[in-house]
């Protein structure tokens, strides 16, 4: 259970393990905002090893998606199985986001 | 015997396990009730509980949520109840609407319709209950859309 | 609503997801039923099927093996039938014995009994109907001990 | 799909990937063969990816055992899930083989 944060060139890749729900999302948020803070502008997220997401997850990535954008920035998605890609459908957040296959394709010209 | 499904194999031991492999694959009703369960009622469940503690039980430690399961081999029901004054979820507006696709919060309630089979709350509003059907045909999506 | 289960949690948003894995875990029938056609199933119709073409059909390319899959929510049902003479399965001895314990063959009749719920021949001995039961209280080991 | 060897010290190990079944017992056996008339003698067969084991599988893997001890070696057996256990259980071959938790614990003091 945790967020993994590693740099590839440029960008910060987050891979988050186990689930992201109401009791960790401010700890992904935090983890993000401190980059952005530090001035990293390209973020990709990875779900390859990620149970499932509840609706104050999915917020959380709007949140940061609108902050990150704000500083000219980019988030990026990547590595959703099929029940989670379904949830971005449900609530139409696959339109707002640029969600990639996997991590080597979200990474692929950023 | 019925029979859903008749293959006629050669005595060739190399297509065992394809063959093995394909029966159980058409098989998949119990896999899909386990992988509903742990997601769809996982993700539904989440939301109620957090509900009930951030509206509901706005937060306040001293306050309690009940949950009460009830698991047989046709469906599992979990009804949730926190300490709070309840609300009116027909008030809370679609969150899919070009109005609301990128508010931060507010998909909640619409991941428990749209992921459950039965969503159903109390007059008061601080009781929700949450049914999965375990034999049934619904997909991820096939929720009830109430 | 009867309750099979009943917790009543603090307000902690960190006790949500403890509470959610207790809950689904408490709810393994369907998990099982998966696991045990994962499992259980496959070794016993892998069986059958290596049985019907070895010693039914004797490794006779020109000779079929006949499966009949019934698929409902509450059991998978097998028929394996080969072209061979049959034989009597009560004469195959019990491999767990001293004498045979290091044998290398002579476990597939024994597997097929303990993995599965149910292990039924034709009088001929060349049809075999398997039974696996989803919904039932059998674990790995709880076969029909026939 | 497939039988993975490699050496580890004077140590052959053998992973088993997907199904030991009667279609492709007899390539396992092959392989293991070879590598006792070269005069390997401590052998581990590892089962971390392996999804069933039928009888004849079982079957082969008490004539490699055999064969081995033949030649003074010895044959060990790590990773068995709880399903794979089980049918070694049922069988009584957990009586007949030295079966480790992982590889690690099979590899070590043989
Ligand atoms: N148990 C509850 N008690 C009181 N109000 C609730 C409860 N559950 C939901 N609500 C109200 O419904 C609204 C929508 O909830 P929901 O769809 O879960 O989205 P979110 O939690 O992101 O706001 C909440 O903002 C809250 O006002
Ligand atoms: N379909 C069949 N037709 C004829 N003989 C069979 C058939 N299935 C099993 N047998 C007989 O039963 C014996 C025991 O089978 P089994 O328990 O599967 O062990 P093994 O296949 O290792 O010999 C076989 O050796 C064979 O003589």
């Amino acid at each position: 259970m945790g967020f993994q944060v590693s740099q590839s060139g440029d960008v910060t890749l987050v891979e988050v393990e186990g689930q992201l729900i109401v009791g960790n999302r401010q700890e992904l948020k935090q983890k993000v905002l401190e980059h952005l803070e530090e001035g990293d502008r390209k973020f990709v997220i990875d779900f390859s090893n990620t149970g499932y997401i509840d609706s104050s997850g999915l917020g959380v990535l709007v949140s940061l998606s609108k902050k990150i954008r704000e500083q000219s920035g980019e988030l990026r998605l990547s590595s959703l199985n099929e029940d989670l890609k379904t949830l971005f459908e449900l609530t139409k957040l696959d339109t707002l986001f640029r969600i990639a296959d996997d991590k080597a394709q979200a990474l692929d010209g950023f | 015997m019925d029979k859903d499904l008749i293959l006629e194999l050669p005595t060739d031991l190399q297509s065992i396990e394809d063959a093995v492999d394909y029966v159980v694959a058409r098989c998949d009703a119990c896999e899909r009730a386990a992988s509903r369960l742990r997601f769809n009622f996982r993700v539904g469940l989440t939301e109620a509980l957090s509900n009930a503690m951030l509206y509901g039980n706005g937060h306040d430690p001293s306050k309690r949520v009940m949950v009460e399961v009830r698991i047989n081999k046709v469906m599992v029901t979990a009804r949730v109840t926190d300490q709070g004054v309840g609300f009116d979820p027909a008030l809370v507006p679609d969150p899919t609407t070009p109005d609301h696709l990128s508010d931060v919060g507010g998909r909640g309630l619409f991941l428990m319709k749209k992921l459950l089979d039965e969503v159903s709350f109390n007059d008061r509003g601080n009781s929700v209950t949450l049914v999965l059907r375990l034999d049934g045909d619904g997909v991820l999506e096939g929720g009830a859309q109430a």
